[in-house]
């Protein structure tokens, strides 16, 4: 049983919402068919507010918040889509898009991809940023998988379905700022790693980085959202 | 009771029993691991797969998280250092007296980049972010030694001396 | 140990101090240990030896004016002799008793006369390697009176009473950081002291920690029991080993004297404190980054909420201060909190220990009021810019910070004021520029600080400072053009509104300051292709044609 | 009222932006009563005329002659269109802009040369050492990504500009589509 202390009202772009205490601004949004961008956030998996699309506006305060991990307070006023987010979302995406080397049209994930839909949705017609063209490597020595590096955004969606699901932590991140990049092991080969083939990561992998051998092109969808199952099932074990 | 063993010592270098001394005395925490890389790194010089192995195995630490906590941290060097190591303080007072023009005429001079060691294995040239002598910037760490008020031509002559050992 | 045995101690050393007939303290801080103050030292031991005078020759911490170092402060008359050699150390030894040696005193009547002394108290007066000699100068009154005098919640009281902001560059008040990680419901509590002092350009906490480390420990075990905690950790960057040594001696010493480990002094409190090593990350300043480097991981910041007093090093509430802030804390309670409240200017009290560097007359370091002017400390502490040159603008704050132009000196140093200029407070850099400098270049260098420096883990922060650094490139190779400054100007909004963390948040600070200040800089740079300061080389690189 | 003039352009792209244009198939008739084709691949003009009203510019910049006649375009047309990927963000060409040109020049020419392997050198243009979207060189006023931007996009997307009206390129089109 909830007590009144439990449920709170708030506004979300005008619209009165109501939600549980500890509840985030994205889930009661969502629930409330509300669309927040995201990428680093996965249901499922624990937030790290990496991405900083899912950021809102707050009324009273000059800070932007991430909504995949601000939880809701009584009475607060939540705006999700103002010319400032905009702006700022638009910019990240560009930055995105500049940071590697996204060739949508040679890609696997072409037309599967969440970038290149958050791209398209936030009205991106081109990237005013110049390109930086890193030499980044591909790796296809496991026998089922490719990790491209070109295609990865650092979201760490990967690292956290491995550690926290599969509980085999083979991805991590290595380096730092911009020179950061996914590895399996010590840097290893993936085929030569210890992953345990389960396939997770490259389900969650929001782009092309991550992809499976067996598919080619536009037959490569991914199937993310078996992970709210996945944990329910294990909760009622 | 644990089935979990530490693994054997990587080698009978007696080096191994100081890092691994290290860990003992953190009662092998994964949280011990930073400290226990600094203990790698000033017994061997650097850090290498198979110490990074060793010390994640006995610390239960993902192999490719010891990874990224190595190479996040810019004190860790996964390359072994050369005899010398001169290191050029970037730090801002440094740079407003010219610490820039030093790290060119040192790349020049040894024809490394920053970061590198010369094929020889003689000289390693790093930079640092700033060792807190900036009143006597630009500074110049020649094997750890700090010299102040650095001048092109001191640095060089010093370089020298090194190349020629 | 109690306050009858801490003055014993202190008695003791001034008993041992009377046997001597004269004291000359020498300067062994970074700067005038590089420039031959262990030789100096040396020689004036032998010279003592010789001439059979009975003289106290102790190595002592940072006195200041490193520009004029080595430094040596002679006798109980307090002269301070400039760039001393070991080949003075004979005449020195000879006059004492006598006059001074004339062509080693110097003239910084000034440079001292403006500035007020707490934090730095000790500085070039104790031996940091003794804990008796930091007793003799009432070091560990403040905790014994605590433990034996003051609740928990009257020594937070006191601390808020003071109006003490954090020292490492926000400004959070302290009182209010220490209310909350007391009130915070948990058996288990951490206090930790940042001593990542990252921000090239300043090395007052270096210092501290390496000439009064036992001012730190004090103040961490007087925070321990204020909020209820019983571990510490020192988090010391690896490039600072002589604090690490210090500070390693200095927590042995204290356990020996039972000031540090169970049931100090005879009371139920219980406190001990470890250092942990940085391994250069400039980020792990940042407080959830430095909890995520202690507990072994890489130093990437979390969102906050949650706040570090609520659930902080392994999700326990923890008390997050800088060193400096440390070392404000024992002479508060020894003091009063009305006493330090009195010092500075309305919403900055107490003093402040900046790093003064750069084209600057006398460089080294320098404690202040709050409050003070700007103009005050460049012109009158610092003595001008040198050589004839003309300043240009103070950089405040680091990477972080912003740089201030000569038309506003008359600003008093305040965290509001230099928040309202465009800067930062920050940890204490000060580095002075003058017309050889391109504030374009400046603008680059921080940029190119921040991108290494990036954790990586957001994106703004991470892409946003790498293409700030590009097109600063493109303005200072001369290849930019006037929609590359409007694209600049776009990323700085991005990153400082969309950063996950403080560093991402503030890097675009020196970018967008000098924009303030200095556009005019940046036009000639894409317009005329023209360097004013003559620093960029304007040669594009050989890049169109393969 | 006279017809405006429209170009198309060929930078270094593999010309599937203007077999989608032709896919408009019959409504290019349609289109005709609108525009006149002034210059084109299509059509047999040799020198871009002084003043285009419409440019539609499908490739990357790559070599020292495209670098050339994108700003020749810009200076003599009044509306620059970015016509798919290629122009809007490099896309297949950029992709040796992480190796540079030598290394796929050799890899062409003298790696897997099986007579005669030499660089080329004369007559073909110099490669730039990136490939770059146009709108790294000039100002473009209409960005139309795809890859190519098929038939339907071209139709509503030129309808638009020829008629001045309102046109919403991201609900039409996207990178890679």
């Amino acid at each position: 049983m909830s007590n009144g202390d439990d449920v709170k009202t708030l506004i979300i772009d005008d619209q009165e919402v109501s939600a549980r205490r500890g509840q985030t601004i994205l889930e009661v949004a969502r629930e409330n068919g509300i669309n927040i961008p995201t990428l680093c956030h996965l249901e499922g998996l624990s937030s790290v507010g990496a991405c900083r699309l899912c950021l809102v506006e707050i009324k009273g305060s000059n800070k932007l918040l991430p909504a995949c991990i601000a939880t809701v307070f009584e009475s607060m006023e939540v705006s999700t889509d103002t010319e400032r987010l905009r702006k700022h979302r638009r910019t990240i995406l560009e930055l995105l898009f500049a940071e590697r080397n996204h060739i949508c049209s040679v890609c696997v994930s072409n037309g599967h991809c969440e970038l290149q839909t958050l791209a398209q949705e936030q009205g991106l017609t081109h990237i005013r940023l110049p390109y930086r063209n890193p030499n980044l490597p591909v790796d296809a020595s496991h026998e089922r998988f490719t990790v491209d590096h070109n295609r990865c955004i650092l979201c760490t969606r990967c690292v956290r379905v491995c550690a926290e699901i599969e509980g085999a932590h083979v991805w991590d991140v290595m380096g730092r700022g911009i020179n950061c990049m996914v590895i399996t092991d010590l840097h290893e080969e993936w085929g030569s790693s210890t992953c345990t083939r389960c396939g997770k990561c490259v389900q969650v992998c929001p782009t092309g980085a991550l992809f499976d051998k067996g598919k080619i092109g536009s037959e490569h969808p991914k199937y993310p959202d078996f992970l709210p199952y996945l944990n329910l099932m294990r909760e009622a074990r | 009771m644990s089935a979990l063993t530490s693994p054997p010592l990587p080698s009978d270098d007696k080096r191994w029993k100081i890092v691994n001394g290290t860990m003992r005395k953190n009662g092998y925490a994964r949280h011990a691991l930073i400290e226990t890389l600094h203990t790698v790194q000033s017994s061997f010089g650097y850090l290498d797969d198979d110490a990074i192995r060793f010390v994640a195995r006995s610390l239960r630490v993902p192999l490719s998280q010891a990874y990224g906590v190595a190479t996040f941290y810019h004190y860790f060097s996964l390359k072994p250092p050369g005899k010398h190591t001169v290191t050029v303080c970037a730090g801002t007072a440094c740079y407003i007296k010219g610490a820039d023009k030093l790290i060119a005429a040192a790349e020049k001079r040894l024809g490394i980049q920053q970061g590198q060691t010369t094929s020889d294995g003689q000289v390693s040239l790093m930079t640092a972010r700033c060792v807190g002598a900036c009143s006597r910037a630009p500074v110049l760490l020649c094997d750890g030694e700090v010299s102040g008020e650095m001048s092109r031509e001191q640095m060089i002559e010093q370089l020298e001396r090194w190349t020629v050992e | 140990m109690n306050i009858e045995e801490l003055e014993q101690i202190a008695e003791g050393v001034r008993q041992e101090n009377a046997q001597y007939d004269y004291e000359v303290n020498v300067c062994m801080d970074l700067a005038c240990a590089s420039q031959g103050a262990d030789k100096l030292r040396e020689a004036l031991v032998q010279a003592a030896e010789a001439s059979g005078k009975k003289v106290l020759i102790r190595r002592t911490g940072c006195m200041g004016p490193c520009s004029h170092g080595p430094l040596i402060r002679v006798d109980h008359a307090d002269t301070l002799y400039r760039k001393v050699n070991a080949g003075h150390a004979e005449s020195i030894v000879n006059s004492l008793g006598g006059e001074p040696v004339p062509e080693l005193q110097c003239d910084l009547n000034e440079h001292f006369g403006s500035q007020v002394r707490v934090v730095l108290e000790n500085a070039g007066y104790i031996d940091p390697e003794k804990i008796e000699d930091y007793i003799a100068r009432d070091g560990y009154k403040a905790l014994l009176t605590v433990l034996t005098e003051m609740t928990p919640a009257g020594v937070v009281h006191r601390i808020t009473e003071s109006k003490l902001r954090g020292r490492g560059g926000a400004g959070y008040p302290t009182g209010l950081k220490w209310g909350t990680v007391a009130k915070a419901s948990g058996d288990m509590k951490y206090v930790v002291c940042n001593g990542d002092e990252g921000d090239p350009g300043a090395f007052m906490d270096r210092s501290v920690m390496e000439g009064d480390p036992h001012r730190v420990i004090e103040g961490m075990a007087i925070a321990g029991y204020a909020v209820g905690a019983k571990k510490g950790f020192i988090y010391v960057r690896a490039e600072y080993p002589v604090a690490v040594s210090r500070l390693t001696t200095a927590l042995r010493e204290a356990r020996r004297r039972g000031l540090l480990g169970n049931d100090i002094c005879g009371t139920p409190f219980s406190f001990d404190i470890e250092i942990r090593l940085g391994a250069g990350a400039f980020v792990c300043g940042e407080e959830t980054a430095l909890i995520a480097s202690i507990e072994g991981k890489r130093g990437t910041p979390k969102p906050r909420p949650p706040y570090p007093a609520v659930s902080g090093l392994w999700s326990k509430p923890t008390l997050i201060n800088n060193v400096e802030t440390f070392a404000n804390i024992a002479p508060i309670i020894r003091n009063g909190g009305k006493w330090f409240a009195n010092m500075g200017s309305e919403r900055s009290k107490g003093t402040k220990v900046f790093a003064l560097t750069g084209r600057i007359s006398n460089t080294g370091l320098i404690e202040v009021p709050l409050g003070i002017k700007l103009r005050k400390i460049i012109e009158v502490i610092g003595g001008g810019v040198p050589g004839g040159h003309t300043f240009k603008a103070v950089q405040t704050g680091g990477p972080s910070g912003g740089c201030i132009p000569a038309e506003m000196l008359d600003i008093g140093v305040s965290y509001d004021a230099l928040m309202a200029a465009g800067s930062i407070m920050g940890s204490g850099g000060m580095i002075v520029m003058d017309d050889t400098s391109c504030m374009v270049n400046v603008a680059r260098f921080f940029i190119e600080f921040c991108m290494t420096e990036s954790c990586g883990k957001c994106i703004p922060c991470r892409a946003g400072t790498a293409q700030m650094y590009t097109l600063l490139t493109r303005i200072c190779n001369g290849t930019a053009t006037m929609d590359d400054l409007e694209l600049l100007e776009n990323l700085c909004s991005t990153v400082k509104e969309a950063s996950l963390c403080g560093l991402g948040q503030t890097a675009p600070n020196p970018v967008l300051s000098t924009l303030k200040y200095f556009r005019n800089e940046y036009i000639e740079h894409i317009v005329n292709k023209r360097c004013p300061a003559g620093v960029c080389s304007m040669e594009t690189p050989v890049e169109v044609l393969a | 009222m006279s017809k405006l003039k429209l170009a198309t352009v060929w930078l270094d792209g593999c010309s599937g932006c203007h077999m989608s244009f032709l896919d408009m198939d019959e409504r290019l008739i349609e289109l005709a009563e609108f525009v006149d084709v002034v210059y084109s691949p299509l059509v047999d003009t040799k020198e871009f005329p002084d003043e285009v009203d419409i440019a539609l510019v499908e490739g990357a910049v790559a070599s020292v002659d495209d670098e050339k006649k994108i700003r020749k375009i810009r200076a003599h047309s009044k509306m620059l269109v970015a016509m798919g990927d290629c122009a809007v963000t490099g896309n297949v060409p950029s992709m040796r802009n992480p190796i540079g040109p030598e290394a796929i020049l050799d890899r062409a020419f003298i790696e897997n040369a099986t007579a005669q392997p030499q660089i080329p050198c004369v007559v073909v243009p110099k490669l730039l050492n990136v490939v770059r979207p146009i709108h790294e060189f000039v100002k473009v006023d209409v960005f139309l990504p795809g890859c190519p931007p098929s038939a339907e996009t071209f139709h509503t997307a030129l309808t638009a500009l020829v008629n001045g009206g309102p046109l919403d390129i991201a609900a039409l089109t996207r990178f890679g589509a």
